[in-house]
């Protein structure tokens, strides 16, 4: 307990460090903010090209029919995913370390559910007729093919957005309140309407409280569906590499695993940034830290049975596939993604290393460029199936890299908004793990 | 809104231990009607006030059954409306429907919760009811009705249990 | 069909521009229907022309000399699709790539549009008709009889007029074509004294040697020919023909061989001597009278043969004795890629070797009488005479000399000598290019003719449409000239050349014996043409077989190391560069190395190695006459010492008029004729590499099985047996057979097979519906892509371009897969060939994919495919194993059809739009329309009612299609055959399509 | 409380029955067929066409006389409608074979048929290919195969009406029914119980 919270800090601490962050940016903010936001032009202009002149823009080259986008689509749902596991399924556990994170990295499962589900629009061939995969009652009595995994998709990031969304914002609400009672002028009468009125009498505790855990309880399973469905946009499919009964719960890891590197390559720079290094401290990073190994050396597993599956199996698509992985014309690819991802998550077993920020955070670039590059991988088995005549190699161009700019920009720029508008630290979670004064001291 | 402020003693607390007997004396007196204010939810303040569980989790029940029936009654009578047969499977196949089903659940539950969170808090209103910032800051807040001789015996009360201040607001 | 000989066209009103129906296929699929559309009725109802059902017209082929019959099926008023009429003795009903493509020809964008006169500045100007004739009618009377007239008209009436208009004029005419296969006439005027082309029967052989010659891709008769060796030489019941190849390069022909033995270039003769001699002196069989050649013979025995051409002895001999004793037999050469400076004298080598054979009347039958033309010897002496001034006036019909022979030749600036140089073109030639004036005349689809590409044989054109631009037929510029001109020509007064023909089709009639002029006319027109067998002239030895001779070939430029032999072959596609300036045939990929839209230069790895070239380096081709630049294919199917370069690229004019790109190979020949005719196979060439480097646009992914089984073979011994694919796999590679399931997963899958029929009871699957499937037998397949063509033409598949192609993005709903086999250490380099389309599988893996039901399973077995449903998320083509799906990445609905080639597409087929998915559909349009007629008419559906596009057009009849649950019908018998597969079997995604394995005749001794 | 819960619950599964439920579409809705009895147009002359429903045609052709009035079987003139995917659009020819008799009634009728002269004579003598340019009325999407024959076979020659309305009252066509509606068409499916197969209309 006492490593979780600054030792001697008081309440009224607290609410005047989180408060302070919401103070009006400096430069360095700005600019980031600005920076953000061009790259998110890029990528609107680069769509706007793709539903002018149509798809063969990107670099698509058959039979790889999905490329950059849907990579780029696995990548940001997976990051998703250690956000809500922070903040829902570690709730339940009671775990202590959570309080100082979990804030911030759900608003960043929030906005990367956001960034994933533009691309199921942008990757299509007839994106104005996005709405077709959306079960709604139509003159010609057409339903979408509930078989379909893209329909499952569709139902499971809308579900996980909403979920996570409303999750968040009901854990705000307290915070919001307290940053309310703080503010003064325009901004209290803003506040005001965020805390939808929050008091915090006994009745509204009674109810929030259990409906926070209800809502933890149920985006539990949640988190672990959502990226066992995406991995069945594969699984699914009978494309050697791809039909693998693995993929559910080795996509959880990898999307826990990628999460969690996005965490710290946010967390470490926003800690000084707001300066609340005190409430978010080694403590947490080494926690953090510890759960990245843990998945990481799932990856590492899968990695092994997904090669010796193929091997053991005597399939001779299965293993000309892994082959051509390792040794094949896109072999750096798959080495990258087994070094940033298998190797590189076993430095983590050393403390030294778990509680060195500046180790964590050059880490967590190598994770955040593995993780890419798996789905890539993992794609790129469409280059060389069954039919060796129709074996291609994909090659992306500027449409792929345009869109995958624009997505980052798109998903910074929510992300700087938020942490300058809300607080990034539970503050009412965190007042919870610091004693009540008492009067008779303590007993 | 301007609704009309009740009349009452408001006292803050700064000692968990204080307002606890100030509540536990409240409720010997016989007096439901007082709110209590906190910065977080407080399990000694709970067992004072002696709070029994939410009735938000039925809505959660309910609206995940809801989503189950949703999802399986949709993809079903979806796919008999116009029988197409692909990659030659049943035209109503559960394993898939399994997925739509259980997003059903999940989404429709959590909605129905956070429903059931606010349909149920708004059975307390907090109109007019005296209120001080501190009380998202760290101090513990109690609101007793009352006014005249009855508030002023409520203000010895409150004062003598420890309350760091107490104002009466007619 | 055409059975009233009105001379009113009216009742063919060009009415598609305006769009009844007609300019409906071009709209893309979306939902544009909200603009306001012009309905536009016939002035006159025709009898014939019923609007949404196509009309029929029976006409000719004219896109190479074998002169094919075509059944023009055309929609309101517009040919929408070229195929074979089954009343033809030469196609019967079949047709090649290349005579489908001709309808391109009919609407190519670069067609001269109207006469134009070339101005002083040396641009042209365009004029009216009348401007026209008098000009010409004022040059040629100025002239006084200095007419040069250079024809590519076939036999026919046309020539015939042409003919004695130019001798009316006391001019002279040259019959111009390319390929004119000199050589093997000459050789018939030396060996037997007939100087002319033989039919022959390659149906009857039973065993073909070819020397070289590409008869299934440009020499003679290709269609007929392929008909002919699908028929022997594919597998029926436990006999097939054999065919064994000789010669330098490994073409499509030599990949249809049991076994291809490469001999050095010019050295086949040996060969045929050497067997001629094993036969005589074996006295296995042959005429009396070849006695006369056994001492002529003597000298060449197998061995010189083999250090000649080092092909192996034993193999000679054996080859001999089985082309003895197979009986009839037959041996073929002249091919134009294997022509070299002892052609003719190979040609007589292989006369001598079929005559001694006894093949000769039997397989080689004289009397057919093929039409040729004069020969390239005859077009150099005139073109001399033009350099000496001789001619005032050259006219040149439909016929391309200064792009067709070599620069070194320089027909060019002989012909500009000609003062004044008029063209009768469709397009804008080279040869136009250099003219004073181009006369646009009309395409074979648009005008009346008629052509005898053999004795007994009379085969029409007939007018199915308006002429598409402001063009005249050619016969009609003739008489209007005579009118203008009178003089000499005064004589040719027939008031059209419809009339001109009807006249002389009156004397035909009266020739034949027929009184009613006029029903003779119709009957023919209803047909064809009229039919009859080729008198059979019986052969005996010339005199100048006794002057036998067979020297090594000379070649151009110097032997050395570094330098090789030059082979220039005409490839199926381009021809003599007719196909160049056909979308279809650019993008179809070559049979042989799949290669689109470029040039290239064959070089054998070995060489590679050795000079250290990659694939799709630049490399400078040099030989004595001149110079070019081409990137390298290596290509294993080569004698060491030879480089090939395919023919009909380079020209100057072309498609979108800007030029083919690539090369002609031309170039680099010596345009001197050797007795009479080119060698394309006479220059030694050096190699030098460029360092610079071209992506060759091919459309090959692996060209290896990789032991997948996609393409099955087996030995006839095998299929004897009645082997099966697998089984003859495992003796082959001496495993034990590969089960593809075990008992008792056989036992799971039919339980979960009936699970899956009774579930599917609903809606419109509980009713009792055909299961329609095709079967393709390997062993007749010999990859020529007519079918492909026929799937362009009837399903509007886009042509997207070689930029596209490199990307992987051609959209060829039916491809020809191309496998090698062997090749490395030591063993023979083979092909295999696999058409692989949608396999419209039972457990369609794409269907349940879909997000939006776009692809879904219909009721008989299709596996269809809802263009305007489908959103384009290419879940179903990734999902695909057989890959046979394609997208639209771009709107190809609105660059690939330029005015006005849009005016071909089939309105029962929706031309797809942006962002959708599209595949084979089993021309699901056919099997509807079928349906529907039959409802009409109260009767169920017959076997035979429903034929796709693409076993329609295939030559050897490779294809089957119909409906798999009627027991009774050709397409349940062949998926029963033994040699029956799946490809990707064990997968169980059950296809509809049944692959029999091909059968190989291996010399097992 | 527990009562407010119930309700909730309620409505949550309200809603999701209605979406799945009130989705049949009042537009695809069709005009029944049949055969109408004596009518008598009404007097109209070119003037009043901009007054009529439906596009202005470069010919004032009364479908209310024809059809209606005299009774003309809609095959006489629309030739191919019983045994092609496409109706047919008469021919002048067609429309001479009595016009070069009749020359109307009234003015405006002697008005229109006289420009259908003119236009007649003009395409056969001279060889431009000048006619006239009917406004098409009922465009189906180019995606969609609507074969004529089919249901005419199945509904009998009258079946005109169902999809295209009371021709034979309308002065001047317009479009009843949407029939680039897929809806209209798959309403008329499922009641004659014919086939809802993808591929009979999209390939």
């Amino acid at each position: 307990m006492a490593s979780t919270v600054h030792h001697n800090q008081t309440h009224a601490d607290v609410t005047r460090d989180v408060v302070a962050t919401l103070g009006t940016p400096g430069r360095g903010y700005t600019l980031l903010l600005l920076g953000s936001v061009a790259c998110f032009l890029v990528g609107l202009v680069t769509f706007l090209f793709l539903v002018k002149d149509g798809l063969g823009l990107a670099g698509y080259k058959p039979p790889v029919m999905w490329s950059v986008f849907i990579t780029t689509f696995v990548f940001w749902v997976g990051i998703g995913h250690a956000g809500t596991l922070i903040s829902a399924i570690l709730f339940l556990f009671r775990s202590p370390w959570r309080t100082a994170v979990y804030r911030a990295t759900e608003a960043m499962t929030v906005f990367a559910v956001m960034t994933a589900a533009l691309f199921p629009i942008i990757h299509i061939g007839r994106q104005w007729f996005f709405y077709w995969l959306l079960p709604y009652p139509n003159q010609r009595w057409l339903w979408p093919n509930f078989k379909s995994p893209l329909i499952w998709d569709v139902f499971a990031i809308s579900t996980y957005f909403t979920v996570s969304a409303t999750f968040l914002v009901v854990g705000l609400v307290p915070d919001v309140a307290a940053a309310r009672d703080k503010m003064t002028g325009w901004r209290q009468k803003v506040y005001q309407i965020f805390s939808f009125n929050w008091k915090g009498t006994q009745h509204q505790w009674q109810h929030y409280s259990r409906g926070y855990l209800y809502l933890a309880a149920l985006a539990t399973p949640l988190v672990l569906s959502v990226h066992s469905v995406v991995s069945w946009d594969f699984a699914m499919a009978i494309i050697p590499g791809w039909h693998g009964t693995i993929f559910a719960p080795y996509f959880v890891a990898g999307a826990i695993y990628s999460g969690v590197g996005m965490v710290f390559t946010l967390l470490i720079p926003l800690r000084k940034a707001l300066k609340i290094e005190h409430m978010i401290g080694e403590y947490h990073f080494d926690n953090l830290a510890k759960l990245t190994l843990l998945t990481g050396s799932i990856l590492f597993y899968a990695y092994a049975m997904e090669y010796f599956v193929s091997w053991y199996s005597g399939n001779t698509f299965e293993q000309t596939t892994f082959w051509r992985r390792a040794f094949g014309p896109m072999w750096w690819a798959g080495w990258t993604m087994i070094i940033c991802n298998a190797f590189v998550s076993q430095l983590l077993w050393f403390r030294k290393i778990r509680t060195n920020l500046t180790a964590l955070f050059v880490i967590s670039i190598f994770i955040n460029i593995g993780m890419w590059f798996e789905r890539y991988v993992i794609i790129s088995s469409l280059q060389n199936d069954y039919e060796p005549w129709a074996w291609g190699q994909m090659g992306p161009n500027w449409a792929d890299w345009g869109i995958l700019l624009g997505s980052f920009g798109w998903f910074a720029m929510y992300f700087l908004l938020f942490a300058r508008t809300f607080p990034v630290v539970a503050i009412q979670e965190i007042k919870e793990m610091i004693p009540m004064p008492r009067k008779r001291g303590a007993h | 809104m301007a609704a009309k402020r009740v009349p009452g003693v408001l006292a803050s607390f700064a000692h968990i231990d204080a307002a606890c007997d100030a509540i536990r004396e409240l409720r010997a007196s016989g007096r439901k009607d007082f709110t209590v204010y906190s910065a977080f939810p407080n399990h000694e303040l709970e067992q004072a006030l002696g709070i029994t569980t939410s009735p938000v989790r039925l809505f959660t029940l309910i609206g995940g059954l809801t989503g189950t029936t949703a999802g399986f009654g949709m993809t079903i009578w979806m796919s008999r409306d116009w029988p197409l047969l692909v990659g030659g499977k049943p035209i109503a196949a559960i394993p898939p429907y399994v997925v739509i089903g259980f997003e059903l659940t999940i989404l429709i539950g959590a909605l129905s919760t956070v429903a059931g969170i606010i349909l149920m808090s708004l059975r307390n209103p907090t109109t007019g009811l005296a209120y001080d910032p501190a009380f998202t800051d760290d101090r513990i807040g109690i609101f007793v009705p009352g006014s005249g001789e009855q508030a002023n015996g409520i203000h010895a009360m409150l004062d003598q249990a420890g309350a760091m201040e107490v104002r009466q607001n007619a | 069909m055409a059975d009233e000989p009105s001379s009113t066209l009216d009742r063919r009103k060009f009415l598609a521009v305006l769009g009844v129906t007609g300019g409906s296929a071009a709209v893309l699929s979306g939902c544009s229907t909200d603009r306001v559309e012009k309905l536009i009725p016939y002035l006159v109802q025709s009898e014939d022309q019923v609007p949404g059902i196509a009309t029929i017209y029976a006409s000719t082929c004219t896109e190479c000399a074998s002169g094919c019959g075509l059944h023009v099926r055309t929609r309101e008023g517009r040919a929408v699709k070229l195929e074979g009429n089954p009343e033809h003795p030469v196609n019967q009903g079949t047709l090649c790539a290349r005579g489908q493509a001709g309808i391109q020809g009919l609407y190519h964008p670069s067609r001269v549009r109207s006469p134009r006169q070339r101005q002083t500045d040396g641009s042209f100007k365009d004029i009216s008709w009348d401007e026209a004739i008098a000009l010409l009618a004022a040059k040629l009377t100025a002239a006084q009889g200095k007419v040069a007239v250079i024809s590519g008209a076939g036999r026919g009436t046309y020539r015939d007029l042409l003919g004695a208009w130019t001798a009316a004029l006391g001019g002279k005419l040259v019959d111009y074509e390319p390929f004119d296969h000199e050589s093997v006439r000459a050789a018939n005027r030396q060996i037997f004294g007939l100087d002319q082309l033989p039919a022959h029967d390659f149906a009857k052989a039973r065993y073909i040697v070819s020397f070289g010659a590409d008869f299934l891709e440009t020499w003679l008769s290709p269609t007929e020919n392929q008909r002919g060796f699908a028929a022997s030489h594919g597998y029926i019941d436990g006999a097939m023909a054999r065919h064994v190849a000789f010669g330098p390069r490994l073409n499509l022909t030599a990949m249809n061989a049991d076994q291809w033995h490469v001999a050095r270039p010019g050295t086949e003769g040996a060969i045929a001597l050497a067997m001629a001699n094993v036969i005589l002196a074996e006295r296995t069989t042959g005429p009396a009278d070849s006695n006369g050649l056994k001492n002529l013979l003597a000298s060449w025995t197998p061995e010189q043969a083999t250090q000649i051409s080092g092909v192996p002895t034993e193999i000679i001999r054996r080859a001999a004795r089985d082309f003895a004793s197979a009986g009839p037999s037959l041996a073929v050469a002249g091919g134009i890629g294997s022509q070299h400076r002892k052609a003719t004298e190979l040609c007589a080598a292989v006369n001598v070797l079929n005559y001694v054979a006894g093949n000769v009347g039997r397989t080689v039958l004289f009397g057919a009488e093929l039409q040729s033309g004069d020969g390239y010897g005859a077009l150099v002496e005139m073109t001399t005479a033009m350099a000496a001034g001789q001619y005032q006036v050259a006219i040149v019909h439909e016929a391309n000399p200064a792009y067709a022979t070599p620069k070194s030749g320089h027909f060019a600036d002989k012909f500009q000598k000609v003062p004044f140089k008029v063209a009768l073109s469709l397009f804008p030639t080279d040869t136009a290019a250099l003219c004073d004036l181009v006369l646009p005349i009309h395409h074979a689809l648009e005008r009346w003719d008629d052509l005898r590409p053999r004795k007994g044989i009379t085969s029409l054109m007939q007018p199915v449409m308006e002429p598409v631009f402001g063009t005249l037929a050619a016969g009609d510029i003739l008489l209007k000239l005579s009118k203008k001109a009178g003089g000499p020509l005064a004589s040719f007064n027939a008031a059209s050349w419809e009339a001109h023909l009807k006249q002389s089709w009156a004397g035909f009639a009266k020739a034949q014996g027929n009184g009613d002029a006029d029903g003779f006319w119709r009957a023919a027109l209803a047909r064809g043409g009229v039919f009859g067998p080729a008198p059979v002239t019986p052969v005996k030895l010339a005199a100048g077989a006794l002057q036998l001779a067979y020297p090594a070939a000379a070649l151009d430029g110097a032997e050395g190391a570094d330098s090789f032999t030059l082979s220039a072959y005409p490839t199926s596609m381009l021809y003599d560069g007719r196909g160049a300036n056909r979308p279809w045939l650019r993008e179809m990929s070559d049979p042989v190395t799949k290669i689109t839209w470029q040039s290239w230069v064959e070089i054998h790895p070995d060489a590679a190695n050795r000079m250290d070239v990659q694939d799709g380096e630049i490399l400078t081709v040099t030989s004595p006459h001149g110079s070019i630049e081409a990137p390298a294919y290596l290509y294993g199917g080569l004698h060491p010492d030879v480089v090939a370069i395919p023919l009909g690229l380079g020209s100057n004019r072309t498609f979108d008029g800007r030029g083919t790109n690539g090369i002609n190979a031309l170039d680099l020949l010596n345009g001197e004729p050797t007795g009479g005719y080119l060698a394309y196979t006479s220059t030694r060439v050096t190699l030098a590499k460029t360092g610079k480097f071209q992506a060759i646009a091919k459309t090959e992914g692996t060209p290896r099985q990789l032991g997948r089984g996609l393409s099955d073979s087996m030995t006839l011994t095998q299929a004897k047996k009645g082997m099966t694919p697998s089984l003859a796999a495992a003796e082959t590679e001496h495993h034990p057979e590969v089960e593809v399931n075990t008992e008792a997963e056989h036992a799971a899958l039919r339980g979960f097979r009936s699970a899956q029929d009774e579930k599917i009871k609903l809606g419109a699957y509980a009713e009792d519906h055909p299961k329609w499937g095709m079967s393709i037998d390997l062993s007749r397949c010999t990859g020529c892509s007519a079918c492909v063509a026929a799937c362009y033409a009837e399903n509007n598949i886009p042509v997207v371009g070689e930029a596209e192609v490199l990307r992987g993005r051609e959209m060829t709903w039916i491809r020809i897969e191309r496998y090698w086999e062997g090749g490395d250490d030591g063993e023979p380099l083979e092909a295999r060939f696999l058409p692989m389309m949608c396999q419209h599988c039972g457990n369609a893996p794409c269907e349940p994919v879909c997000p939006v039901y776009a692809a879904y399973h219909t009721a008989d077995g299709l596996n269809g495919q809802v263009y305007n449903r489908c959103v384009g998320t290419r879940y179903c083509s990734n999902n695909c194993p057989y890959k046979v799906r394609y997208f639209n990445w771009f709107a190809y609905n609105k660059t690939a059809f330029p005015e006005p080639l849009n005016l071909q597409l089939n309105p029962d087929v929706t031309v797809r739009a942006r962002g959708v998915m599209e595949k084979c559909t089993f021309c699901v349009q056919r099997i509807r329309g079928a349906q529907n007629t039959a409802r009409l008419e109260d009767r169920p559906l017959a076997d035979g009612d429903v034929i796709t596009a693409c076993a329609q057009a295939c030559p050897s009849s490779a294809i089957i299609f119909g409906n798999v649950k009627d027991s009774t019908s050709r397409i349940a018998a062949s998926s029963r055959d033994r040699r029956g597969y799946h490809v990707f079997e064990d997968i169980n995604v059950r296809p509809s399509v049944t692959y029999l394995a091909r059968v190989i005749d291996r010399a097992e001794a | 409380m527990r009562k407010l819960a119930y309700l909730a619950a309620g409505t949550i599964v309200l809603t999701l029955v209605a979406t799945v439920t009130l989705h049949r579409d009042p537009a695809a809705q069709q005009t029944a067929a049949t055969v109408n009895d004596s009518i008598t147009a009404p007097r109209l002359g070119a003037s009043d066409t901009a007054a009529l429903k439906g596009p202005r045609q470069p010919i004032f052709f009364r479908h209310d006389i024809h059809a209606g009035q005299y009774k003309i079987q809609c095959q006489y003139c629309h030739y191919t409608v019983a045994v092609s995917s496409e109706p047919g659009i008469p021919s002048l020819q067609t429309c001479m074979g009595c016009h070069s008799i009749i020359a109307g009634s009234d003015s405006s009728a002697k008005a229109e048929i006289r420009k259908l002269r003119t236009l007649a004579d003009s395409a056969t003598k001279t060889h431009d290919r000048v006619t006239v340019q009917w406004v098409r009325v009922h465009t189906l999407a180019r995606h969609a195969h609507f074969p004529h024959m089919r249901h005419i076979k199945a509904m009998g020659p009258s079946a005109c009406f169902t999809c295209h309305g009371e021709v034979s009252r309308m002065p001047q066509v317009f479009k009843v029914n949407n029939i680039n509606n897929m809806g209209f068409c798959i309403t008329c499916h499922i009641e004659r119980k014919v086939t809802r197969d993808c591929t009979a209309c999209h390939y």
